[in-house]
């Protein structure tokens, strides 16, 4: 591809929107709107003919490089499948600590785990995993978290005293059932 | 991207700390840092931290004072064939080695920054699926085992944790002003939680010594280890 | 190029970051290690030989398409993409001894930056730089500290075997100073 083409594929990769003519011109002062026009017409015939997984489209006003529509199906599978929903062992962690403390607000939980949770929270809540259950009566009534129905449905409980007692879990965890 | 945090932001003509400071004289002077000499270098590290109105940061004070301390030890007189003499700078030189071999890391790590900083990844982001679409993989033995961390985590008593979370004395005089409020005495367990923690008892404890002191309560137990029990001072509320 | 070739180009424009060579690999189930290898060999030799504005490299464990140095200062000047801020020499400082010593504790990268460093790390926790890999036995159960992928992305580092190894620097690093 000649220099300009190169150029505008660069610059269009890495905007993030697509970008009208006159933009891409500040790229090179020194090219024509003629010359402009061929090196994009250059690109998008590399991306047609060359056998890309990518196409050069007009959208929105300006010019935007697209992964070709018969991939993203294959593309989101693969994220879904690579990226296994599972939580975190901090996040498990949150979780236990609000399942066996409940109800209880943020600082407390930092003041366990010895780090910020507000992310982690954040999560749990998406997840429909806890949920908030009240305030709290201290200074700056913060919120409360408690675990939901989700919560015992995901681990296959009836109800929250199915839980081990703390001095029972170390029996618990012996046990076998004892994840990898 | 707009930045927020101050100390990422780059600190063109300072010192990131005063081993970077003083790695810059020894450099300066061009003497090797084995053979740092600690007079010279001594005066120069207190100049430079007084025009660079570095002297009230604690950290280049404590060096300043390690230095003076060093350059005093290397006066105390010794004979040359004396056994067991170590070199008063020998930690010295040795941090100094620490930290010029840790910036040498740090260069190489600028390079790698900066040549990354020079490309730009795909700035257009199509949405991702939606995660929920996935169900959770998650196992009861799973949530043991992270209470189990949790739990062996804070099982252990350490003292120092008091001291990580700051006391809420402020918090705990308003308890106790509101219990004051609705009556005219009150018991040292209507203002601390059965299960507080370490911190919460010392916050109560510091607010009712203040309290105590302000004149706004009396302090008392009815017997020796008793429960502590506290009313308002009749003075003050003369007053 | 040939169909699997295309199918990775799509799925690396569809990301901002290194994708996982599990994710790449989960586009297409038949694809055999050996074929997934070509075809990142074939779309590489593609951006390096067919004259492209982009180019293919692998970083911490993945592989993502970044433009080619020489086009970024038209591109910033543009304004279709800026560059992302410089680090503090303080942050380089407490980053270079957490790759180094992980997992590290706030005390002694204190000892060898020889100032105080919470704040720092507060920030580098949020930049997701460095993130808690657990705690110390030690008094007071400290927290220790290492680097994360969005470190080895972010330094355009495979993995963090290609920092120069401490005999590679001009001094020497003290014996026995890792923790346990």
């Amino acid at each position: 591809m000649t220099p300009l083409a190169k150029l505008l594929e660069a610059a269009l990769f890495a905007s993030g929107r697509p970008v009208p003519l006159e933009e891409l011109a500040a790229l090179d002062r020194d090219a024509t709107p003629a010359a402009l026009a061929m090196a994009l017409d250059e690109l998008r015939t590399e991306y047609d003919t060359g056998g890309h997984g990518v196409e050069l489209v007009e959208i929105g006003g300006g010019w935007q490089i697209l992964t070709r529509p018969e991939f993203t199906e294959a593309i989101e599978r693969a994220q879904l499948a690579a990226r296994p929903q599972r939580l975190s062992a901090a996040a498990l962690e949150t979780l236990a600590i609000i399942a066996y403390r409940q109800p209880i607000g943020r600082a407390e939980i930092e003041d366990i785990r010895g780090v910020g949770v507000g992310g982690m929270l954040k999560t749990l809540l998406e997840r429909g995993l806890i949920d908030v259950v009240g305030r709290s009566e201290g200074l700056g009534r913060p919120l409360l978290y408690g675990t939901t129905s989700v919560f015992l449905e995901q681990f296959a409980l009836r109800h929250l005293e199915e839980l081990p007692r703390a001095d029972e879990l170390a029996i618990a965890l012996r046990s076998g059932s004892h994840p990898e | 991207m707009p930045e927020t945090h101050g100390s990422f932001v780059v600190e063109l003509d300072q010192f990131s700390g005063p081993l970077d400071l003083l790695l810059t004289l020894i450099r300066e002077e061009q003497v090797a840092i084995t053979d740092v000499p600690i007079a010279r270098i001594a005066e120069q590290f207190l100049q430079r931290i007084h025009s660079l109105g570095l002297g009230e940061a604690a950290e280049y004070l404590e060096m300043a004072a390690r230095l003076l301390r060093i350059k005093a030890q290397m006066l105390l007189p010794r004979r040359e064939d004396e056994e067991g003499w170590e070199d008063p700078r020998a930690e010295l030189i040795r941090r100094l080695l620490e930290y010029q071999q840790m910036r040498e890391v740090v260069d190489h790590l600028e390079r790698l920054r900066e040549e990354r900083r020079g490309r730009f990844a795909r700035g257009y982001l199509p949405a991702e699926p939606v995660p929920q679409a996935a169900p959770l993989a998650l196992s009861l033995p799973e949530l043991l085992a992270a209470v189990d961390r949790v739990l062996r985590l804070t099982s252990t008593p350490t003292m120092h944790d008091v001291v990580s979370r700051p006391l809420d004395v402020d918090g705990a005089i308003a308890v106790i002003r509101a219990v004051l409020m609705a009556r005219a005495a009150g018991r040292w367990l209507d203002v601390v939680a059965r299960d507080a923690e370490p911190w919460q008892v010392l916050s109560v404890l510091l607010a009712l010594l203040e309290l105590a002191r302000r004149g706004e309560l009396k302090l008392y137990q009815s017997r020796p280890f008793g429960p502590v029990e506290f009313s308002r001072d009749a003075a003050s509320e003369a007053a």
